[in-house]
């Protein structure tokens, strides 16, 4: 389920402006921190992981290619 | 019959005795075995006393420098009985407020000592003798540590000593040398050098304090040398003559040996944790390097029997402590506690200069291969430090050049125990650069230097 | 032919000579117009003399508790003209500090008065009467505040004066009334009552420092009544009749009037804006209550001329108009800035207790609707409160019930003024109480307090 309107920390959002991850495909990305929170590492496993689509994928618009 | 628990918590230092509290709020029936004192080591022979007599030091050095700020004082002295008395009072003090927290809270001391006897059951033993069984569903280990002692200089409590010796002398021991320097050796040194002892401090490694920033030693070692400490390191007491009126102290240096004469050498060396005689070998539980082996939320290998603080592996401090405490019992309160993120670890050291820091070093930041940034702020730069004269240090700050992390700071002066939660907290909320740069500080406070050390990294700093 | 510049600033207090620092860092030529000194009044006659003046009366009660550390110190005293003479010389320093940077930034500084003279243009008068032409793309006004006079009270710089008088007396004076108890009138309050003197405080709300939190002011009015300060609150200085040797002060209480002598009547009433004379009038640039109306950037309505600090509407700190600063010039160069959150912004007053708040007060909160957690941890609790022998005072938090928001800070204490960045940073990276709680702050510190008054409001509170 896409979380619209979800908290994303400074640091999550500069990393994925970094790599590319667009807004709509953070809001697929699984959240582990306190309440769903997307933290650090789990943008960064998704970085490691290959920016794999997510589930959202074919909901959400896509501007970049995956890796 | 056996004393019944919920959970029953051997040892009551800031691991222990904050486990239990947070157990006993969240509903649980809470034992608690102590041997000694409530509070355990932090309370009464470790961070509480040694503030106390830090701040008759800080104090002591106000009236040494009175004209420094228009003032005038004569025949100024210490009658050193009253500052150790002054210590002992502020430790007895907190140790009785730990006994009206077990009181509030409903949770029984139980006074002895405290051995395993079989998951769920652990045996008492009191003061005279007599041995009861305690019977908990579960059990946490926190019995601490205590001096580490090397075959070069066996502790007699007179002319080598050890912490608690050192925080009850009966009076100024004329010349010391100090065995190390983490935060317990410096501090010492430090008190007693301000005190008037003439202090020699001993660091096997090539600086003192030598957990922290390299740059922070060398302010360190400043700092001390221009309040007359002799400062040795990559070197080493190789020997410890005590058979004359003081101790003749061996200690082996690049440029050859060399030889100290004091009153007194404290070993500051290290700590070595309790797990004797506690049935850690009967029950099979895991021990590496002399520290428990623990899951994230601090069980054994023994399910249902926990550890925490000092005797498991991580920085030995009482924050630290009380944290796993914490998360333990939310654990074992069927609570879904977040794993202690042990790289977000404030360390601080309460001489003067002080030192706080946390994260990584700018070496342990390039070794883990990080591009990085670094901004450095000195408090000769800083307003408040002008009015209030504290112009010695600095205030480091490490960020990743990629995604703007906070990667470590490093920081020493006045105050700055005070200002490292402020990083500890933005790091937890994963801040970048930026937002600290425009986070309005408060003018005029030492913590701008914060800011500003941080706008140095960005090439945006204002008073540099 | 004029002077050209891309920026002018007219006004060199930490509004101006910040925004001119930031200016050139982003490549803008910039000359600022400042007609007495460097700084401003924050440097001057703000902020940084007054930290010094009340560094020697913290440093002069230690002097006098001696006993109290196990210290001995006999004959204490001082030298009123030593200790003003330090604080000019702190001042004097910071004012120098600022030509320094001038110079490594490529600033001109121009010395004299400044007047708008048309949009891009200035006009120069200096000291000698001549005047001169400076022509800039951007034209920032900065030129702050003097103290107000009360019609009741008018300033004769000898038995009724204004903070300038106040830190540059030439002895002390045996009774005080200070009126108007903000940060300064507390601060010079707080401070000549440690170095001896009878003060007295007027105050004409129901509680004194009126902008913090109730709580605050009862503390600080038991701090104050506790070192012998006469507090006289809702009471209104309604006439000072200076004929005689002193003063004879009438002031209008619940109570009746009652009347007060002193030697020395200080106005510290709060603040009037320099809008005076500077082409506002001529220029059509819209005021409204004394202070210039501007965008969120601080444009006025007139294109190319802007205004910060404190002749534009917000809290009058320092901190404040820096802020204000960077953020105008850096879009006048082109960035994109996020408008200040006034919200956010730290307030301190550094007497003994110091003062620190940022956000709601819990009144505040309340009146704006929200269902509030307030949380409250007070410093006898603290060990290091305790080790230091600072117990007065506490830490007391406001969370938003529903969704968790941190809505306010209010501390009153030794150091809370270094401990309130915390708040600031941690409010700015939209924390939740949780982060707080879990934040593991270093032991023994005073900013344990902060995190144990946030578990105080979720009733998760370790030490009390
Ligand atoms: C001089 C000094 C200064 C320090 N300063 C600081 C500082 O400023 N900040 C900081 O964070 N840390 C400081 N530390 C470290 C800090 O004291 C420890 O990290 C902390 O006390 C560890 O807590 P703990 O609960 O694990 O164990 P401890 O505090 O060591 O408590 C263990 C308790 O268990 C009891 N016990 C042991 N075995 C048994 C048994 N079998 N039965 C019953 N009871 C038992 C002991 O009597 C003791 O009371 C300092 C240490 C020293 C020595
Ligand atoms: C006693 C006292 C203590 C204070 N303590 C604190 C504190 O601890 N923390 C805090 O945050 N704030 C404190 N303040 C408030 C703080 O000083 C002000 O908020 C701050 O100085 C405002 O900065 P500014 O740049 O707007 O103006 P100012 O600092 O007032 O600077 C304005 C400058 O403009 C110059 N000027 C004015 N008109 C002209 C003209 N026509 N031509 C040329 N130059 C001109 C003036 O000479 C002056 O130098 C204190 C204030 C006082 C009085």
């Amino acid at each position: 389920q896409p979380q619209t309107g979800r908290f994303y920390s400074p640091l999550v959002l500069s990393i994925a402006r970094e790599e590319g991850i667009s807004m709509a495909d953070l809001e697929y990305l699984p959240g582990t921190g306190s309440e769903g929170r997307v933290t650090k590492k789990d943008i960064l496993d998704y970085v490691a992981g290959g920016k794999k689509p997510l589930s959202g994928e074919a909901s959400s618009p896509k501007p970049q290619a995956p890796s | 019959m056996a004393l019944q628990y919920d959970l029953v918590v051997v040892g009551s230092g800031p691991g222990g005795y904050v486990a239990a509290i947070r157990a006993s709020q969240l509903g649980l029936k809470v034992g608690v075995i102590e041997r000694e004192s409530l509070g355990g080591i932090c309370l009464n022979w470790g961070c509480i006393p040694t503030k106390a007599l830090l701040k008759s030091a800080q104090v002591f050095e106000y009236l040494n420098h009175a004209a420094d700020y228009g003032l005038k004082a004569e025949g100024v002295g210490y009658d050193f009985g009253a500052v150790i008395k002054r210590s002992r009072g502020v430790a007895e003090g907190m140790s009785k407020g730990i006994n009206f927290l077990f009181k509030k809270n409903k949770i029984d001391a139980l006074m002895g000592t405290g051995k395993l006897l079989a998951p769920g059951k652990v045996e008492l033993t009191k003061a005279d003798g007599t041995k009861e069984t305690v019977e908990a569903k579960s059990i946490i280990l926190a019995t601490g540590t205590r001096a580490r002692q090397l075959p070069s200089m066996p502790i007699d409590g007179q002319k080598i000593i050890e912490y608690r010796k050192a925080m009850t002398m009966e009076q100024l021991p004329k010349r010391l040398v100090v065995v190390g320097s983490g935060a317990i050796g410096v501090e010492f040194a430090y008190f007693y050098r301000t005190m008037g002892s003439e202090v020699t401090v001993v660091e096997y490694l090539p600086r003192i304090v030598p957990v922290e920033d390299e740059e922070v030693s060398r302010q360190m070692e400043k700092s001390f040398r221009k309040i007359g400490i002799n400062v040795l390191t990559s070197a080493e007491v190789t020997k410890v003559d005590t058979s004359g009126a003081g101790c003749h102290v061996t200690i082996k240096t690049a440029k050859g040996e060399q030889q100290v004469e004091c009153d007194v050498v404290l070993s500051a060396v290290g700590v070595q944790t309790n797990l004797e005689n506690i049935g850690i070998e009967e029950l099979g539980i895991k021990v590496e390097k002399g520290r428990v082996i623990v899951d994230d939320f601090y069980q054994t290998n023994v399910p249902g029997i926990y550890a925490i603080g000092d005797i498991v592996p991580g920085p030995a401090l009482a924050h630290v402590a009380s944290a796993e405490g914490i998360i333990c019992v939310e654990k074992i309160a069927g609570h879904h506690p977040e794993p202690l993120n042990y790289q977000n670890i404030p360390g601080c050291t309460y001489a003067s200069p002080e030192i706080a820091s946390v994260g990584l070093t700018e070496a342990e930041a390039k070794n883990q291969g990080y591009d990085i940034l670094v901004g450095k702020f000195p408090f000769s730069a800083s307003g408040k430090a002008s009015a209030a004269g504290v112009k010695d240090g600095f205030v480091k700050v490490i960020f990743d050049k990629k995604y703007g992390e906070w990667l470590g700071a490093h920081m020493i002066g006045a105050n700055v125990t005070e200002m490292i939660a402020e990083v500890v907290v933005a790091r937890k909320l994963e801040t970048t650069g930026h937002e600290i740069i425009k986070a309005v500080h408060p003018h005029p406070t030492m913590s701008e230097a914060i800011m500003e050390a941080a706008a140095a990294a960005y090439g945006e700093v204002i008073h540099l």
